[in-house]
């Protein structure tokens, strides 16, 4: 059993609070992924789970144990660095093997976990090499080799993809989600980058300046947000989100308790002048860039609410510069003054995109 | 290592009884050899007494590790003394007055010293120690060049034949008749040819700002601003004079009795012929010793005190003092040394050597003043910018020195 | 717990120790002779107060002494490094000649100062020295480099700038090729000039190399000992006397201690007030990166 | 940035120039060990001695006890450098890694110790290895150097530079202190460890002053001194057997630099003593 | 006009050609992506086009003027690069000035355009900061201001972005397109990241190895790629390319003489069973991994041609890893032996992906 729970943690630099009374359970067995914007206290809170960081009050449980005063070594924790951290005046080879010989495992022993270590991660051919030798991918896998050939109870990851490139980032990200599925330990992963946020968790932990905002699976996450910070963390672009005031010109009679309007970009439809229906908020609008993504187009519009983006499955639209801007009613998200979600009646998510009665799209060139 | 070093003497000691004794002597080469090999013959000869004999660099050296060790309660029993600084270390406590010592000894014949070099032994009227490797100026000539410019091959005997002699010697561009440094030892024999003394009675006031001293310094800034000789300044001085002597580029220099082996070899490999020569005379012939004298340290116990003077004796006695001048070329500090049969031998064959000796009856004592080191350097200073400068005149050169010395004597 | 907050002190503990036994604690036995008479063997030390710093200031040769040491010390090292760094620049280059190069400028660090002195009291023999040898094919003759008090000091700071150099040169081709190479080009597309580019952009990235340099470098030339000892014993006319020779002749040749050692304290004064003045006002306008 | 062949050859004489400016005067030291007496008087100098007169160093070599002077420098300046390191590393890494009460006093009495010449302080030293017995033995000559403030100063800057995290990744391996500083610190730093050591090594083998003032006996003497009593002669050096006598002094140090030479400026571009 | 024109360029280093005969015309006022994968020449060819690179043969030519020899800081080009080389001992202010002294421009009119350009990017607090204290973003607006000041005719920039995080990334993206939109001077940009490259660019360059594969609009480089590198080089994930023996299976009578046949993963659908249709391939397959990225899903699958990306628009399947991959006939790229692209009669491009006649889709969860 290695469930970790946080309790009351609170962490202190000097006088600034960086983690606040910080109440936490991690499933035995879960992808839990921490984000958050940049010092929201991500890294602090897996240094004090790891035991590199002393917690200023609360305690910390892995399975049945408070391992608050452990010493690191001792938590059987393992950790993959951002910059991965490996040792560069050793070879590969040494690199796993050194916490082994730390723990006094037997030479024999230890030839066994690296040469099966090093099959799983498909480094065998690079024992000998150095860490500068080898490529960002690789020096990537001898960081997760030398945390898994200890056999730890729990996997600690913070940002481990930042410094790799697109492509092999995209790569990692499913060799990861194939390793914690063949380990089934728990992953405690950190990233700021939302996307692998929701593309690997099982489980997302939204942080802001060291509290926690969520707690939810990516999809749940994704279409659920519980406030304004999480609405505008998750997804790219962001969800659009205006004043009810400003809204009001196109949505006179409705949900006058709402402080906050907000629907996601590929939520929005780019449609002809003329068409209008009942059930969706149209907005005259000017398109001010166009991002070509290969299959999908972000537009950055404006209108008498303010700034939008507005993502699009379509053929780019070149010919004009004016559209209007249709959402379903059914897919504005309202918050109130304090920026706290007023869920609606009926859910969003129940209704597929597919079954929504389509306006007639205008057409790329 | 260090360890069994030390036990093994004291094994040696242990085992034979003997009283170990330290001797430390100044440079190397042929004089370092020379020590060694004298405190080896000393140690075959008896066994009562082992002494251990250290080199420990050139004078200063050997003077400031002395004090050192003094400081911290370690000195040698034995040891040298410049000349010059006699009187410092025996006022100052350091050395052992050996009056006593001699007038309880049967063996030792002060009278046979060369009185000549016994100047420096009396400190205050006690005598703190006895001659050993001594030397005095001499005048070297290159006899070839002599020769060529129709001089008399024996050499000047006056500050005026010397004159003569180097503006006969001198060609313009090609040699000088003399090269010499700013050695204070060197005006010491030229203030001591004019009659005059360096420092005053009871060493209280400086005396080389007198007639004498300047007289001395006016000849020389004469004699240097006409080109006839050569003053190279600097502490590696003497070393460039010789190296012109050497190569034929000046006629004569001046230089230790230390040096005639060398000189001489160097005449023969450069192919001329060597001559030595009394320092010119002036009014009187007076010149300095120089080298050093052995001296007993302070505050040791009875039997090393007895051990130390043994030693100091042996290393005197005319046997042994036969022996160092042959090797070293330094001078027989014991008129039965120079009378016996080896060193007669000796001058016949190498009648250069002679001259020095002969001179020893005009050899007159260093200053002992505790701060006479510094005096030096300070007279030194002003005597070089004198010959730099054209405008200063050596009066008042010598009276600026007098000036800065007079205060440290006080 | 308290193993944890003792370790760090137990790590320096050997070295303080080394440090405290062998440099603070002679020196605090330095500054208490210098307010004492003595001559190492008397028993007493008598206490004198402030005389010997008195006696010391109005000492026309010590004042010498300290305008020969900053004399020295400053030149020495305004020299080597601005002819090091021109090197540096010029050699900083790939290829095995430099290699040569750069190995044959550094190699005089290797050689002990005591042969190094020796070599060049030679070499800057006013009649047999090589240099004037050189300098006579070129007509100029019989520059008495060492035994005329115009010419020695600047003589004892060419053998110190021909020592320092090579080790000089090796520090600031280090710093150098630690200067990213594309602000050069950014430099290059703006059109710099190649002077413009030297004092805008080489030398302020190198500041800190020249900082670093410049401290040791003073450190060390107020220290000259060796070279001095050796090649002219302070002379001529106590025109090459610095402070540490100054030092050693009073308290060893001259037998007194207590104003050798009341040097030493003022010796120290100057190199602590000079490093925390440059800490101080330079250190700020040092660009780290 | 195209070179013109003129300046290549301008290029090439000047560096000539440099090397000769440089190495010349060690290779009149060479040819000089190597003449008589008598040539090495001779103006202008020969270049090229006479005849090859090896007995010259074999002169030299026997004027003292040099094999003794050779294994007294061998372990002083190797005992020093061995106690150096293992003073210096842990401190550097004490003052690098760890905050603690007096970090910069004591970082600031090393910096201090950097600016003492050895002449100020060596009779009160002298004085002191008197009362521990150990004056004129080798340990005299190694104690007072077992420590080094430069040492640590840059070995400090390099330790600063290792990242946090590489210490975090042995800790949560379960390495001790100790063994972080054994295997990740010290290999690290091996650049900036082995430039250190060149220059203790050189400035040990060759010093001078401090063997002098502390060693009476022939027992406890290192080279420089074996050399020097060459030049300590009343009258005229021989400057054959010295320079032959300075050859002997400088060939080790010559092989240990040629081997470390290029390890001295990767270790300044990685210190960031720059 | 500064039309850019390389002609005949050769660029060797030592022995290797890292430049193969380039000719290549950028037009004036154009926004021009060089992409490539890493050591590919994009930074040569932008060094050579700066000036700060010789070509071993071959002619530059900025508008009617023979460049090849001029020296960099004649040539009117400004560069931004890619760690900005900021003169770091400088402040802001001097950095934006270093070019104006040098060209001599008088103090007064200096400061005029120093307060333009550093309102224009949003410096104008920051004006007296070093480097240093700047956060990426803002150092690369530096780049920019000190670039954009000396009013060049081209704008040089080789991979400005990649040093910053996803966030700042994406908004520099648009900053620098309307950066380009204002000042309507020509603009080379270099990346390997292929999604910059399709926003941002109004003109493609696709190298390889030193070899020119396409020059192209980035629609056309997305939708007809010349051969198999560019279509595997474009697009996230990358297209899905398998030799036509091993799609035979499914495939059995059509196009004989093609080698390879792709399809992008955004043109797969994920179908039932029992569905099938004439004009479409069909494959079954297993899902290997599902990557939520809110919007969209990525599943990697695999069936008897080998491994697949498919990217789809709909709720994650989640119950069930057995699946049929379906691809339209006219969605099918095929290439012959040496890689190059066998256009086929009809356009893919012509045909809106909305008129296309959908199957049922397999629902999410
Ligand atoms: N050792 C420390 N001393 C003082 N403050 C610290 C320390 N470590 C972190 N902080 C502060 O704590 C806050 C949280 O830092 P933390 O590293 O946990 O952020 P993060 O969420 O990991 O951010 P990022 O995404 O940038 O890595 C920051 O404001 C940071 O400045
Ligand atoms: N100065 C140089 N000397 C030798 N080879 C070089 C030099 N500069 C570049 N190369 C080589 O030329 C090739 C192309 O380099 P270039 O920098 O143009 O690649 P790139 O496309 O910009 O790659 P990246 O995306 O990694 O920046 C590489 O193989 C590189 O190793
Ligand atoms: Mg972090
Ligand atoms: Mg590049």
């Amino acid at each position: 059993m290695a469930e970790i729970r946080l309790e009351n943690i609170v962490k202190k630099f000097n006088e600034d609070t960086v983690v606040k009374n910080l109440n936490l359970t991690i499933q035995d067995g879960s992808f839990t992924v921490i984000v958050g914007p940049s010092g929201c206290g991500k890294s602090t809170t897996l240094r004090m789970i790891a035991g590199l960081e002393a917690p200023t009050s609360g305690d910390i449980w892995i399975g049945d144990e408070c391992v608050t005063h452990t010493e690191p070594g001792k938590r059987n924790i393992a950790m993959v660095f951002q910059n991965y951290a490996l040792y560069p005046t050793m070879t590969v080879r040494k690199n796993i093997e050194f916490g082994l010989v730390n723990k006094k495992v037997p030479k024999a022993e230890r030839e066994v976990l690296i040469r099966e270590i090093s099959d799983i991660v498909g480094l065998t051919e690079h024992l000998d090499k150095k860490p500068q030798q080898l490529s960002g991918g690789q020096r990537q896998r001898v960081a997760l080799a030398r945390a898994m050939v200890k056999k730890p109870k729990v996997f600690i990851l913070d940002e481990p993809l930042s410094n790799l490139d697109a492509k092999l980032r995209g790569q990692m990200r499913r060799e990861l989600i194939e390793l914690h599925q063949k380990l089934g330990i728990t992953f405690i992963y950190v990233t700021h980058d939302q996307v692998e946020a929701m593309s690997m968790g099982d489980q997302i932990i939204l942080l802001d300046k060291g509290v926690m905002q969520q707690v939810d699976n990516p999809m749940k996450m994704y279409h659920d947000p519980n406030n304004v910070f999480t609405a505008e963390f998750i997804g790219t672009p962001a969800m659009n989100i205006v004043k009810r005031t400003e809204m009001d010109r196109y949505l006179p009679d409705l949900f006058k308790k709402a402080a906050f309007v907000g629907f996601k970009p590929e939520h929005a439809l780019l449609v002809d002048e003329e068409w209008a229906i009942s059930n969706y908020v149209i907005m005259e609008s000017e398109i001010l860039t166009t991002e070509t993504l290969g299959a999908e187009t972000i537009y950055a519009v404006r209108n008498e609410a303010g700034m939008m983006n507005i993502k699009s499955f379509t053929e780019p639209i070149t010919n004009t510069k004016k559209i209007h801007v249709a959402v379903a009613y059914d897919k504005l998200y309202f918050f109130d003054i304090a920026e706290e979600r007023i869920r609606h009646s009926y859910s969003h998510n129940t209704i597929p995109l597919s079954q929504v009665k389509k306006p007639a799209l205008v057409g790329g060139n | 290592n260090d360890e069994d070093k030390a036990s093994k003497e004291n094994k040696v000691s242990a085992d034979s009884g003997r009283t170990e004794i330290t001797y430390w002597y100044a440079f190397g080469d042929k004089i370092g050899e020379n020590n060694e090999n004298l405190v080896k013959m000393f140690n075959d000869s008896q066994d009562e007494i082992l002494v251990k004999a250290e080199f420990q660099g050139g004078y200063g050296d050997l003077h400031s590790k002395t004090q050192a060790a003094f400081a911290a309660k370690n000195a040698p029993e034995v040891t040298l003394n410049e000349i010059a600084s006699m009187g410092v270390f025996a006022r100052s406590g350091m050395t052992q007055d050996l009056t006593p010592f001699i007038e309880k000894d049967n063996d030792i014949n002060l009278d046979d010293f060369n009185p000549g070099l016994m100047g420096n032994s009396y400190v205050d009227g006690n005598i703190y120690g006895l001659p050993y490797l001594r030397s005095t100026p001499i005048l070297y000539m290159n006899v070839s060049m002599l020769k060529d410019a129709g001089l008399d091959p024996k050499g000047p005997k006056d500050w005026k034949e010397f004159e003569e002699y180097a503006r006969a010697l001198t060609k313009e561009g090609t040699s000088v008749g003399m090269s010499m440094p700013v050695s204070i030892w060197y005006f010491e024999a030229f203030v001591g040819a004019s009659g005059g003394d360096m420092l005053a009675a009871e060493d209280k006031e400086v005396a080389f700002n007198g007639q004498a001293g300047v007289e001395a310094l006016e000849y020389w800034k004469r004699l240097s601003q006409e080109g006839i000789l050569k003053i190279p300044a600097g502490d590696e001085a003497s070393a460039q004079a010789a190296q012109d002597f050497a190569n034929g580029r000046s006629a004569m220099i001046f230089g230790s009795t230390a040096n005639l082996t060398n000189n001489l070899a160097i005449a023969e490999e450069n192919g001329f012929e060597l001559n030595t020569a009394f320092m010119p005379s002036n009014k009187v012939n007076g010149v300095p010793t120089g080298g050093a004298n052995l001296v007993m340290t302070a505050g040791l116990s009875p039997e090393k005190q007895k051990a130390a003077w043994e030693f100091i004796k042996w290393m005197t006695a005319k046997e042994q003092t036969i022996y160092a001048s042959k090797y070293t070329g330094y001078l027989p500090s014991r008129l039965s040394a120079v009378e016996s049969e080896d060193m007669q031998s000796l001058y016949k064959e190498i009648p250069q050597y002679k001259v020095a000796v002969d001179q020893l009856q005009y050899g007159k004592a260093r200053p002992m003043a505790e701060a006479y080191p510094e005096i030096s350097t300070i007279l030194a200073d002003e005597i070089t910018r004198s010959l730099l400068e054209r405008d200063l005149s050596p009066k008042e050169a010598l009276d600026q020195a007098a000036k800065l010395a007079n205060p440290l004597l006080q | 717990m308290s193993w944890i907050k003792a370790r760090p002190y137990v790590m320096i503990f050997p070295a303080i120790l080394v440090f405290t036994l062998f440099f603070l604690y002679p020196i605090g036995y330095m500054i208490f002779l210098s307010f004492h008479d003595w001559n190492f063997v008397s028993p007493v030390k008598e206490f004198v107060g402030f005389s010997n710093f008195t006696s010391l200031m109005e000492d026309a040769k010590f004042l010498q002494v300290l305008r020969n040491t900053f004399m020295y010390s400053g030149l020495t090292v305004f020299l080597t490094i601005s002819i090091s760094l021109l090197l540096a620049l010029w050699l900083n280059k790939k290829g095995a000649m430099y290699g040569m190069v750069q190995g044959a400028i550094f190699s005089p660090h290797i050689i002990s100062l005591v042969s190094i002195s020796m070599l060049w009291m030679w070499i800057m023999d006013t009649d047999y020295g090589l240099l004037n040898w050189f300098l006579g094919l070129f007509g100029i003759t019989n520059i008495p480099w060492l035994t005329d008090p115009k010419t020695s000091l600047l003589s004892l700071i060419i053998v110190a700038v021909w020592k320092g150099i090579g080790y000089y040169t090796l520090i600031f081709i280090a710093g150098l090729q630690s200067i990213p190479r594309d602000i050069y080009e950014a430099a290059a597309l703006d059109d710099t000039n190649r002077i413009r580019t030297f004092f805008k952009l080489t030398l302020p990235m190198l500041s800190p190399t020249l900082f670093f340099l410049t401290i040791i470098g003073l450190i060390g030339s107020f220290q000259v000992f060796e070279t001095i000892s050796i090649m002219t014993k302070g002379g001529p006319i106590n025109s090459t006397n610095t402070i540490v020779y100054y030092i050693y002749e009073n308290g060893f040749r001259f037998f007194k201690i207590g104003y050798a050692s009341t040097a030493g304290v003022i010796l120290l004064l100057i190199i602590g007030i000079f490093t925390v003045f440059y800490f101080k006002l330079l250190g700020r306008k040092v660009h780290y990166q | 940035m195209k070179k013109n062949p003129f300046w290549k050859v301008i290029n090439g004489i000047g560096l000539l120039l440099l090397i000769c400016i440089f190495a010349l005067p060690f290779v009149w030291m060479i040819s000089t060990s190597f003449k008589t007496l008598g040539e090495t008087m001779t103006f202008p100098p020969n270049w090229i001695p006479n005849q090859l007169l090896w007995e010259n160093f074999s002169k030299a070599w026997n004027s003292g006890p040099f094999l003794k002077y050779f294994l007294n420098s061998t372990i002083v300046s190797v005992g020093i450098l061995i106690l150096q390191f293992a003073t210096i590393i842990p401190a550097a890494y004490a003052f690098a890694r760890y905050r603690f009460k007096g970090n910069n006093f004591f970082f600031g009495v090393t910096m201090v110790t950097l600016m003492i010449p050895t002449q100020l302080i060596f009779l009160p030293v002298y004085l002191q290895m008197s009362a521990f017995g150990l004056l004129d033995s080798l340990w005299g000559l190694i104690l007072p150097f077992a420590s080094s403030a430069f040492g640590i100063f840059l070995l400090r800057q390099s330790f600063k530079q290792v990242p946090e995290e590489l210490l975090e990744a042995a800790r949560l391996d379960q390495a001790s202190e100790w063994k972080i500083i054994i295997k990740i610190m010290v290999p690290m730093a091996k650049p900036v460890l082995i430039t250190f050591a060149m220059f203790s090594f050189i400035a040990h083998w060759n010093d001078y002053f401090w063997p002098l003032v502390m060693t009476t006996t022939e027992a406890s003497r290192t080279l420089p001194l074996g050399i020097a009593k060459l030049r300590e002669v009343d009258g005229g050096v021989a400057w054959n057997i010295l320079m032959a006598g300075n050859l002997i002094l400088v060939i080790p140090i010559l092989i240990i630099f040629f081997f470390g030479q290029r390890q001295i400026i990767r270790a300044f571009v990685y210190t960031g003593v720059k």
